[in-house]
């Protein structure tokens, strides 16, 4: 499988409450019913040692005790037509999902190393319960 | 609510929130309709409609969506999804795989390269492009890195190369 | 005006509730409110058959009783600058509009050719009411 | 710091209710809370007066009277990978963040001279409480 | 609810869903500010403040806002916003579109190509750039793809053609 995110979920502008918490890089669904899962994702690169990248993917994943693979929610995935100067760009996803309790929702990578971590502004993952 | 612990359900049994039970659950194929009542008797499970699968067993309430072979990119379908495996698409023939990322998941479809004037060294197959032998086929000069006819030669045309290749002048004289 | 795109309204991750239902095309509004509309459609190419596109468009747009024209709500238009060889990328929208019941939203896009339908977590279209 | 964009908030798909104002340029909180806060700017050029941008952003900031500085909240960045002749393409951003009444929120970009505020459908910026 | 059937009004007249009455539509420049009370009685249409326009006659309680011209992309206002048309926009003169789409309903504006030493076939106009000759003006030779003034002619580069064109020696003689 590709790679998956860590997050950041109680310093600066993170934060869980009406108990959808953060544990092993998910956010665990309290309650059933249907939410609104969004994240962005901004690559940069290029990166010397990764592997010479020509797309980028970000893919939010849900594992359910009902089933033994995790399931693809929502994926973003594009093209670099950048010629090897530095490049940079975010990818945003979101979309209401039907999730059971106990579910976890996390967010996966083509490539972590060419993640622009350095800013909590930039990169961001989180759901609501409509 | 009965505060029964969740997660503790016997291997090879899934807890299900609804029915506050622990239930086996469906095979492949099929997706929970009903569950159990009790851990000893079964769950209902009903066959995944068509244009929809479950690989594994489970106890979810309805399949996964198949996905779909990309046509106007040259994919073809491999083998159709079934109810217990969704569809594996490959190339048209004349065409081979452009892998996205290292588990080609995500792929496009490219033409094969005809080795015009050369001998194939290794054909064209769905995971690699034609391999084309470097050196040009008898009766073919090398023109760039084209390799061309030697009867379609003209005499400004003809260089060095050519020459040694095809003779003198060509058969037609020239103008 | 633009090619309309086809949903799948009932297999897979997709669904309907609280009477928002599809047809022909269209999500219908089935009570007057303010809803966040939104899409993605992951766009790839080139596409022998399909014209020379050098951008792709995205349009989520409304058919009303009180009007005779489509209302066009949201956009995400984008040059290509990719260069012959295969390219992907997806256009994600999504904003709060004022519905009223009986409405319809449609999703258009400039060359339906370049649509990847392939897998129903890289193109997607939905409401909910706030 | 970046400008500023002004906003349409009266004519045309543009509305405030549930008295989410705006003024002077920014979206003022009402009652303190959890916002899902998102904005799209269609950026395109090149123009001749701008000066050579090789990139474009985005950002969502916050003013509040608690920090003598704005906060950003949310920031869309992306290189420009287009050769000369015209190009255009959006940005869109969309999170929960909490939020304090009274708190002030605006969209700064990087240059404002690329941003097409040509149609209201292509350019929008919004907030509702969860 | 009294369960009004939604949908059947007579052409010509549409159903309001908040009076729950076919009411006549407003005339294009308007929009609906109260609903009719019965079919015969009219709505109360007002006028489309600054900025917003409807071109359709309709039942919609606000108007469309007035698109606006790219300024900074080298357009120009062809026909202001109306109350009952939208801005019209093309580009400023010695400019010309270039489409984004069939319907060029996105467009830029592009300088229109200067035909330095060559003449104009076609003019720039507000659809296509000016077409200059293929060849070269008289008193000027061609350089490359450029046409040059005899007189800013140097002897070494004046080539085979410049010579033919603009005649031996340059008047200022060479150094």
């Amino acid at each position: 499988h590709l790679p998956i995110l860590q997050w950041e979920d109680k310093r600066g502008l993170a934060f869980t409450k009406n108990n959808l918490s953060y544990s092993s890089n998910a956010l665990v669904i309290p309650v059933s019913g249907d939410y609104y899962v969004y994240a962005q994702v901004t690559f940069r690169g290029p990166i010397e040692s990764s592997n010479k990248a020509n797309s980028v993917t970000e893919i939010i994943t849900k594992v359910t005790d009902s089933y033994p693979e995790p399931t693809q929610l929502l994926t973003g995935t594009k093209t670099l037509s950048e010629n090897g100067n530095g490049w940079f760009q975010p990818i945003y996803l979101g979309a209401v999902v039907s999730l059971e309790v106990g579910d976890k929702l996390m967010v996966n990578v083509s490539d972590i190393k060419l993640v622009d971590y350095t800013k909590e502004h930039k990169t961001f993952f989180g759901a609501f319960l409509l | 609510r009965r505060e029964a612990h969740r997660r503790s359900c016997p291997t090879g049994m899934n807890w299900i929130e609804a029915a506050q039970q622990c239930c086996t659950p469906c095979p492949a194929g099929t997706f929970l309709s009903k569950p159990c009542t009790s851990p000893e008797n079964d769950s209902v499970c009903l066959a995944c409609p068509a244009g929809t699968f479950h690989n594994q067993p489970n106890t979810v309430n309805e399949c996964q969506a198949c996905n779909e072979c990309d046509r106007e990119a040259f994919q073809r379908v491999l083998s159709n999804c079934s109810a217990t495996s969704n569809v594996a698409c490959g190339c048209e023939p004349g065409h081979f795989r452009v892998c996205f990322d290292h588990s080609c998941s995500e792929f496009s479809c490219r033409k094969c390269q005809p080795c015009t004037g050369r001998l194939i060294q290794r054909p064209c197959s769905e995971a690699q492009d034609t391999l084309c032998d470097s050196s040009c086929k008898p009766d073919f000069y090398r023109e760039g890195d084209e390799c061309r006819p030697c009867h379609t030669r003209t005499l400004d045309t003809c260089g060095k190369e050519c020459q040694q290749v095809c003779g003198g002048n060509s058969e037609q004289g020239s103008g």
